[in-house]
């Protein structure tokens, strides 16, 4: 018995020693720290990805604690889930966004741009980028290597074997910039995924002109401004002979895109029928402005008759 | 004498390393090597820890159990000791020295679950060492982890460049690693 | 729910309590478990005695005295085993601390003239598969029945009768030599009663 | 937080997906120390499932109680307190088993599953799915022990569970420690790809 | 393992021997004929572009300025023919990217009136150190030696650095190029009196010509002409790749080392090529500005390798064709030597300031072979004149740990190459290891 | 234009001719000689287990490359024929097929290539093979055929010089009464004594290294440093009692010092870059040996002295850099005051 006495006794002074030391220990020298630190971290995806700006979603977390605001910050790959989360966890307004996508705006495929030399070093689109302006003629498009696949973090691209252009793949983008910031010919932009994910981008940046691009690549845009004519919103731009959508601007009215004649417009998740469609609305448009035009213009000449003879009856 | 203490310092470093040969504190050992300073970090925490613990779990042992006929009770009185004391550590570590904390201080919780902390404080008991010779075959262990760590690390610093198997990388290119460097200590038998 | 809060008197209430439990229960079952883990203690002392010396009729352990090895650095622990209050064997513990890894722990029983009856290892950590083979019969067998006053055990590379085991020569050696030294001791002390 | 997924889930979770060795890397200590022999591995794994059950379940009923300064001390208490019964009973009754595990069975105290469930689950969900959790964790634990266990001895000395299965001496290494580091890294290499070509992804 | 008894100096770290390959050693220098046509880009020097000053439809004539200095790291460009002025638009030239140039259809050969053409030697140096380097400045002279840096700028000291060396960069140490060693045996005199104005310049008291040893040759004239020289040596150099790379050739010479990230001034030394050092002479002495190059025309398979005097903005193809052709078997094509030039995609490329030769590997030697993992031989590392460690910095760069780079002193790697052509993994490391040093760069204007 | 599309690539744009498989076969010529004395020595046997451990080597680096890593097969780079040829020399020449297929399979497959190949291993691959069939065949690896032309593969077995004196040792001889139960030196030299495949004779094995180092293959810091500094470690515990302690020479010439200096301590991948970083390698190498040799339970040490300096070698290789260029000026107070004396005097 005097076993399971001193047993007792001794384990539960322990304890209660052990207890009161921490006590003391911690009132002595505690250090304050923002718990909501920890619990943003915690809702946050936390793969470091570095989409937001910040080195890490640790730095990430501290940084809206510290802002109290969330203007600035966007976490893209948790999106505005998340984001509604840490605006409660800080009891603040969320502030939405748009999820973004990235896009690769290059369509000169093995097909339509020939190569005009063999490159022969590392493989890695930013090596060949310091070597010369690339293995075709167009000194703007992809130069194919991949090094935009290899950074991405959600396995959301891979290389089409066949056209040799990088693709992304929809569900898995996260929209976390790392593609766009590794391209060294900035082959890819992040761009609004647009309502039901329906969008459209003018995939060239070849800013030579016409001739000359069309030389280069099959598919190049020339800046013919065809496109920029068929929109009515005035959502297209031509720079240095070079079209450009702006996407705050469109209205996925997709009147455009069948103006091109190297279909270098291109659409996501819009079904041909509605391209179709709108391109024969275009041209109903076209047709109908065209004949008020014309009938403006017998109207006005018909008026300067009656005017003229008007003006001979005077 | 110094031959007694030669031959513990030996034996812990090299023959009967506490991770490669005798399997204690391989969590850390695995989990905080990706990079030498963290190994580093951690090597010193736990020499730190190590040695504390030891003098303490010793007075226990001596001063409490063994005169009360308590033995039994070894391992709860060990470990609600040493949790405290790390607990107690890390507080003040924290406060006053937060650069330490910095250092060594991350490590701290890690080590209340490390095996390595316990078993030398029951191994100690168990070879019925002294209170001199218990501190420096605490010190020779946690040497030997800190050798066993940083080497390492090192190592897998050094695989990091290395294109592995897709299915080798990360804690099984590091265990098979591990498996070669306890091979190789294994020369040193019957050293002492 | 909420949680206690960190206060002190929650904190020692929280710990004491604990510990009182646990410690109230561990008391319990050692209680429980003390006489089942004595039995099993002696049960096992018993089991490595009864291998090296049949028969007896007493209680070996609890009869046991230690006798000072020739050297003087350290003893060994005797059995002795007697029927109907006639010795007929004695069980020695004895150790070794030359083997590959670690002590290796042996019980030799010798009869009244110093024959060795049974060997038994009581403890090793020799390799397995290597050292661990001297609990094979096919080593254990060279000793049974011989007096090592009469027949050099050691190993025969180093001159002796035994047949080392194949790759473990070291643990060999180790085993005749502590065989040796239960076996000078034990002819250093008169065993009459 | 665990409550809408099935206990049959939440338990076979442990076996395979979050199998505490193979996948969470925790307990490697006992993992690697004891696994000479399909047995040894086998006991060790029951002496843990009692202890991570028990704590799980005390743990998960006195949460509320524990302030956070002593949780950790609170916790290892409660752990420490079923391991040393687990030590007597197995002295008392399996004394040879206690023997071949040695000082690993004190040091399921500092077993980081024990302790890294309670924290990590049972000191955040309720009673039964927290005693789901550690059975899980705990089987999870043992088929992982009695399979290395089974690998090194079969490889080491050529038998299973004891039984010879071909005469011979096996390969030594797999029983020392080297043959445990490689067979435990070769083992969740393995579990890498099957998990992998099981969610269909291929490399 | 030759043993050489009178061993001459060489640098101390690092280091290769390619074979040297100079076929076109014993080629004389021959003007070559004309071109039809030359592109001219505005900048063919490091730093700023120059200004255009000319339009669409103007006549110009030989030597008549095209673009003026933007800046004073900067240079003028001058017209290396008389003709007309064609459209002024973007050409590929030899660095591979596009670069504002202005085409001539090329009229006759008229040259502005103040150019002494004579060959006569002018030995006299009638101007102050000023007015040298503004003569300097205005013919557009820049380093020849590779960097193509405008060599004005290195005559103007900074403040509070005293020079006391002129070093002459006869080394020539790339294999296959021969200009610097023609021009060497062809113009030595003019040299010398390059020498004695770039040292008025400085105001040096001591000037050093630096020549390998595969080149006795120009050795030997050069002791000859200056045996009664106090202040002009000449120095016999063991062939060793870089030497001429000035820092090197600085160690070789004067054992001094230059800090990292420092220049040759803050050893007190200035290092100028033997050809920019004949472009000085004809600047100052005979007021030519710099539009015709000695450029060397090799390879294993050309019919003629040649040695041919070139005005700037002449298409590669126009010297191929002189050298008999281009043989069936070409792969690559390298502006410049093998070690450092660069690969140039086609054959319109003009021929700039800084183009000592184009050379032509066949199309068996042209790939680069397989590449194995890193063997850990060291041998990078033994090469690397700069004593850095190149399989490391490549791992980092791949890795965009640019920061880590840096700390390994990544931007002190002079791109020679050795680490790339050791390597008997064929590991890409100079391909990183440039990289890396861009990024860095670029992280740095950011 | 004639010649089709150009290539273009960043300099430079030519290459040494030294590329790895034909230092790979360098390095296999060199080890001709050590084969032929150990044909010479054991007869068949040798050709045997060397024929036998290549083709396992290939085949498993083969399969394992081609079937489980789905990468090219690496074979052609000539390094798993080293790794063979090294494995085979390190065993006894009657060594079972089956016990020679296992460390095959170790080195390749466990040392090598799942660490992902050629490169990539931080440890010697043929040693983890032939420790790890120390470690698990402790019998077979220490029983060796004796030497001197025995055509059969049966021959009887002897034990090495080391093993030798480390078991004469322990049961009390002296080492002068030892050595008189050895072959001569002349013997060991030219490789009649006990022993693995490969580690016979010196002087096949200093042929070797001479090939290797004339064709620039391997520097002389690795195996000078470690020889040198067995040679003085052994010769200070020798001259304090050589009754205890065998000479020097005797350390150099038997078991696999040799061997191990020449072809496995220099083994590109699992050494040190720099030339400094070798000789601490060898160094470090050397003190091990000696210190299992002597003090520790294994008769030789090589194999282990080199599997734990591999260990080191990341360590190394981070303090022991080459002098940068440059850095001169930052090291020495002396130079940068000539400097200054240089610049000022011609003021
Ligand atoms: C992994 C390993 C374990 C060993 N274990 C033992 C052992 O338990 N007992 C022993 O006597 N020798 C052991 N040895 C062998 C000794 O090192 C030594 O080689 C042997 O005792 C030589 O004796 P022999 O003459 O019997 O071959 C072991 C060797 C190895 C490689
Ligand atoms: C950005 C830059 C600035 C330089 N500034 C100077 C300078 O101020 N003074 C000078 O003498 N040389 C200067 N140099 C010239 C270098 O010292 C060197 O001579 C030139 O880059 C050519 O060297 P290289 O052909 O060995 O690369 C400068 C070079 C560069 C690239
Ligand atoms: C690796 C390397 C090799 C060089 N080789 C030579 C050479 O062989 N001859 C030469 O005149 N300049 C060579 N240079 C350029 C010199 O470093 C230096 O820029 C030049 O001599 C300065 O003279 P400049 O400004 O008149 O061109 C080399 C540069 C580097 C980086
Ligand atoms: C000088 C030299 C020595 C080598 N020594 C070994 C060796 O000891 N063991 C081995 O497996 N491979 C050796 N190799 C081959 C190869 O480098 C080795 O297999 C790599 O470790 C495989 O990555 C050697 C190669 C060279 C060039
Ligand atoms: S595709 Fe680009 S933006 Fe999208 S997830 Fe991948 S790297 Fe990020
Ligand atoms: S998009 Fe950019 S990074 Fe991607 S392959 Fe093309 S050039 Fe390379
Ligand atoms: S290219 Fe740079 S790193 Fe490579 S050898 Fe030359 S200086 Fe060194
Ligand atoms: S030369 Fe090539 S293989 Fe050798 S160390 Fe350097 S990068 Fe590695
Ligand atoms: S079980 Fe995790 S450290 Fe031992």
């Amino acid at each position: 018995m005097t076993v399971l006495l001193n047993t007792v006794l001794i384990l539960t002074g322990l304890g209660i020693f052990a207890a009161a030391i921490i006590y003391l220990v911690s009132q002595k020298f505690q250090v304050v720290e923002d718990e909501r630190i920890g619990a943003v971290e915690n809702v946050l995806p936390n793969t470091n990805c570095g989409g937001c700006g910040q080195p890490g979603c640790k730095a990430f977390a501290k940084a809206v604690v510290d802002a109290e605001s969330l203007k600035e910050l966007h976490c893209p790959v948790g999106g505005n889930a998340v984001m509604k989360q840490v605006a409660e966890i800080l009891g603040i307004a969320a502030v939405e966004r748009d999820p973004y996508i990235a896009v690769v705006r290059c369509s000169g495929s093995f097909e339509h741009r020939k190569k005009t030399s063999i490159y022969d070093g590392a493989e890695s689109c930013k090596i060949a980028a310091t070597l010369y302006s690339g293995d075709t003629g167009c000194a703007y498009g992809c130069l194919g290597m991949g090094d935009c696949v290899d950074v991405c973090d959600f396995e959301a691209m891979y290389m089409d074997e066949k056209t040799g252009l990088p693709v992304v793949i929809e569900d898995n983008c996260t929209a976390c910039n790392a593609c766009v910031k590794e391209c060294p010919k900035n082959i890819l932009e992040l761009w609004p995924k647009g309502k039901k994910n329906k969008r459209i981008f003018v995939a060239c940046l070849n800013e030579e002109k016409g001739s000359t691009a069309r030389k280069e690549c099959a598919v190049a845009c020339s800046g013919c401004a065809k496109c920029f004519e068929a929109c009515r919103y005035d959502a297209i731009t031509i720079n240095n002979s070079l079209a450009a959508i702006d996407p705050e601007k469109c209205t996925l009215c997709l009147e455009c895109v069948e103006t091109c004649d190297v279909r270098n417009i291109i659409t996501a998740n819009v079904p041909d029928e509605k391209i179709k469609h709108a391109t024969d609305h275009r041209i109903r448009l076209e047709e109908r402005a065209r004949k008020k035009k014309e009938e403006e213009k017998l109207a006005a000449q018909a008026a300067q008759q009656q005017n003229g003879d008007a003006t001979k009856q005077a | 004498m110094t031959m007694d203490y030669l031959v513990i310092i030996v034996s812990a470093i090299f023959i009967n390393n506490i991770v490669l040969a005798k399997f204690l504190g391989i969590c850390p050992f695995l989990g905080v090597s990706k990079n030498t300073s963290t190994a580093l970090g951690m090597g010193a925490a736990v020499i730190f820890v190590m040695t504390i613990a030891t003098i303490i779990t010793y007075l226990v042992q001596h001063y409490l159990l063994v005169p009360f006929h308590i033995g039994y009770m070894q391992t709860i009185t060990y470990i609600l000791v040493i949790a405290f004391l790390v607990q107690v550590v890390e507080i003040i570590m924290k406060k006053v020295s937060p650069d330490l904390y910095q250092a060594l201080g991350v490590y701290l919780p890690l080590i209340t679950t490390n095996c390595a902390i316990l078993g030398v404080a029951i191994l100690v008991v168990q070879q019925d060492l002294n209170l001199i010779k218990s501190v420096v075959f605490a010190i020779a262990n946690a040497l030997g982890f800190t050798l066993a760590i940083i080497l390492f690390s090192s190592l897998r610093e050094q695989l990091d460049g290395a294109d592995l198997p897709e299915y080798m990388k990360g804690v099984p290119a590091a265990l098979i690693t591990a498996s070669i460097l306890s091979m190789a200590f294994m020369g040193f038998a019957g050293l002492v | 729910m909420a949680k206690t809060k960190s206060s002190f008197v929650n904190l020692i209430v929280t710990l004491a309590v604990i510990t009182f439990v646990g410690s109230l229960s561990l008391g319990f079952v050692f209680d429980w478990t003390k006489e089942p883990i004595a039995k099993a203690q002696m049960a096992r002392q018993l089991k490595a005695i009864e291998a090296v010396v049949e028969g007896y009729d007493n209680n070996p352990v609890t009869e046991k005295y230690k006798v000072v090895t020739l050297d003087g650095k350290d003893s060994l622990e005797f059995f002795p085993a007697t029927r109907n209050g006639k010795r007929i064997g004695t069980a020695v513990k004895t150790k070794s601390g030359l083997g590959y890894s670690g002590d290796i722990w042996l019980m030799v029983g010798f009869d009244k003239a110093g024959n060795i009856i049974r060997i038994q290892v009581l403890e090793h950590k020799e390799t397995p598969g290597l050292g661990s083979k001297m609990t094979l019969p096919s080593f254990l067998n060279q000793y049974y029945g011989k007096n090592p006053g009469k027949v050099n055990l050691k190993v025969k590379k180093d001159g002796g009768a035994v047949d080392a085991i194949t790759g473990a020569t070291i643990s060999s050696r180790a085993f005749s030599e502590s065989v040796q030294m239960a076996y000078e001791t034990f002819q250093s002390v008169k065993h009459d009663e | 937080m665990m409550s809408n997924t099935s206990h049959k889930e939440n338990f076979i979770k442990g076996l395979v997906k979050e199998n505490p060795v193979f996948v969470l890397l925790l307990g490697l200590c006992p993992t690697l120390g004891v696994t000479s022999s399909a047995f040894n591995g086998l006991g060790m794994g029951v002496a843990t499932v009692f202890v991570l059950v028990m704590s799980n379940l005390v743990v998960s009923l006195i949460k509320n109680f524990i302030p956070d300064k002593v949780r950790i001390p609170a916790f290892i208490v409660i752990i420490a307190s079923f391991v040393t019964m687990v030590q007597l009973l197995m002295e008392a009754y399996t004394p040879a088993l206690h023997e071949q595990l040695g000082l690993f069975i004190p040091l399921i105290v500092v077993n980081c599953i024990v302790l890294g469930r309670a924290e990590a689950f049972a000191s955040r969900n309720t009673v039964v799915s927290s005693l789901v959790d550690g059975l899980g964790m705990g089987v999870g634990f043992t088929l992982a022990l009695t399979l290395l266990g089974a690998i090194r001895e079969l490889l080491g000395s050529l038998s299973i569970f004891g039984f010879r299965l071909m005469e011979g001496d096996g390969m030594l290494v797999f029983i020392l420690a080297p043959g445990a580091f490689i067979s435990l890294g070769f083992l969740i290499a393995l579990m890498n790809w099957l998990k992998d070509r099981s969610a269909g992804i291929k490399r | 393992m030759a043993m050489r008894l009178n061993k001459h100096k060489t640098f101390k770290t690092g280091g290769i021997h390619p074979h040297d390959n100079k076929l076109s050693a014993q080629v004389a220098i021959t003007p070559l004929s004309l071109p039809k046509m030359v592109t001219i880009p505005i900048i063919q020097h490091i730093g700023a572009p120059a200004k255009i000053v000319v339009q669409r439809g103007d006549i110009v004539k030989t030597g008549q300025i095209l673009a003026t200095h933007e800046g004073f790291v900067s240079s003028n460009i001058h017209s290396s023919v008389s003709g007309r002025i064609g459209v002024i638009e973007e050409v590929m030239d030899s660095t591979g990217f596009k670069h504002t140039a202005v085409n001539i259809r090329v009229k006759g050969d008229d040259w502005e009136e103040a150019i002494d053409r004579t060959d006569t030697l002018v030995e006299e140096i009638k101007f102050s150190p000023k007015e040298i380097v503004s003569r300097i400045m205005e013919a557009g002279v820049v380093g020849m030696g590779g960097a193509a840096f405008p060599s004005h700028v290195k005559l103007s000291v900074p403040e509070g650095k005293h020079i006391d060396h002129l070093l002459i960069n006869g080394v020539e140490c790339e294999p296959y190029l021969t200009a610097d060693h023609r021009v060497m045996l062809e113009k030595p005199k003019e040299i010398i009196v390059g020498i004695k104005i770039l040292m008025k310049a400085l105001g040096v008291q001591k000037a050093i010509i630096g020549i390998e040893d595969n080149k006795a040759d120009a050795i030997e004239i050069f002791q000859q002409l200056l045996k009664n020289e106090k202040h002009i040596g000449v120095e016999a150099l063991e062939v060793h790749y870089p030497q001429g790379g000035e820092k090197q050739l600085i160690q070789a010479l004067l054992n001094r080392e230059v800090p990292s990230g420092g220049l040759p001034a803050d050893v007190g030394v200035i290092v100028h090529n033997v050809g920019t050092t004949y472009a000085v002479y004809e600047a100052v002495q005979k007021n030519k500005p710099l539009i015709e190059r000695v450029v060397t025309v090799t390879g294993k398979s050309v019919k003629q390798p040649s040695n041919f005097l070139v005005r700037i903005g002449t298409p590669v193809i126009d010297l191929l064709i002189a050298a008999g052709g281009v043989p069936e078997d070409t792969g690559k094509i390298v502006s410049g030597g093998p070690m450092m030039g660069k690969a140039i995609a086609d054959l319109d490329v003009p021929i700039a300031k800084g183009t000592s030769g184009i050379l032509l590997i066949p199309k068996d030697e042209a790939s680069r072979s397989e590449v194995y993992n890193c063997v850990h031989c060291g041998k990078c590392i033994e090469a690397c004149p700069m004593g850095l460690e190149p399989y490391r910095l490549l791992i980092m760069s791949k890795k965009g740990n640019n920061k880590r780079a840096k700390e390994e002193h990544i931007l002190d790697c002079i791109e020679c190459g050795s680490c790339s052509f050791v390597c008997p993994s064929n590991r890409p490391i100079l391909d990183y290891i440039r990289l890396g040093k861009t990024q860095l760069k670029k992280q740095k204007s950011v | 234009m004639s010649a089709g599309l150009l290539t273009v690539s960043p300099s430079p744009h030519i290459h040494t001719d030294l590329t790895v498989p034909q230092i790979m076969r360098g390095v296999i010529i060199a080890m001709i000689p050590a084969l032929v004395f150990s044909v010479y020595n054991f007869g068949l046997g040798a050709v045997y287990v060397t024929l036998l451990a290549i083709l396992f080597c290939v085949v498993i680096e083969y399969s394992i490359a081609r079937y489980l890593l789905k990468r090219p097969a690496s074979i052609y780079d000539g390094s798993a024929v080293i790794t063979g040829m090294l494995l085979a020399f390190n065993v006894p020449t009657n060594l079972p097929w089956h016990i020679i297929l296992i460390g095959s399979a170790v080195a390749i497959g466990i040392g090598k290539m799942s660490f992902g190949g050629l490169g990539n291993n931080p440890f010697n691959p043929a040693l983890v093979g032939r420790v790890f069939l120390l470690l698990s065949f402790p019998v077979e690896m220490t029983s060796w055929p004796k030497a001197g032309a025995t055509w059969s593969l049966d021959a009887t077995t002897s034990a090495t010089p080391l093993g030798i004196l480390k078991d004469g040792l322990r049961a009390g001889d002296t080492v002068p009464e030892l050595m008189n139960q050895m072959p001569s030196y002349a013997d060991f030299f030219f490789g009649l004594q006990g022993g693995s495949l490969g580690e016979m004779s010196a002087f096949a094995i200093l042929l070797g290294l001479i090939y290797m180092l004339y064709r620039k293959i391997i520097t002389w810091h690795i195996p000078v440093s470690m020889l040198i500094t067995i040679a003085l470690m052994t010769g200070i515990f020798w001259l304090v009692d050589p009754t205890r302690f065998a000479n020097p020479l005797f350390h150099l010439l038997t078991g696999g010092v040799m061997l191990g200096a020449v072809f496995m301590a220099t083994d590109y991948v699992t050494s040190p870059f720099t030339h400094r970083g070798m000789i601490v390698f060898g160094v470090g190498i050397g003190v091990l040996t000696v210190v299992i040799r002597l003090f520790g339970s294994y008769p030789e040490g090589v194999s282990f002295a080199i599997l734990i300096m591999n260990a080191f070698v990341p360590i190394i290789n981070s303090y022991a850099k080459q002098p940068r260029y440059g850095s001169k000026s930052q090291r020495h107070k002396a130079y940068q005051e000539k400097l200054e004396k240089e610049l000022t005097s011609t003021k």
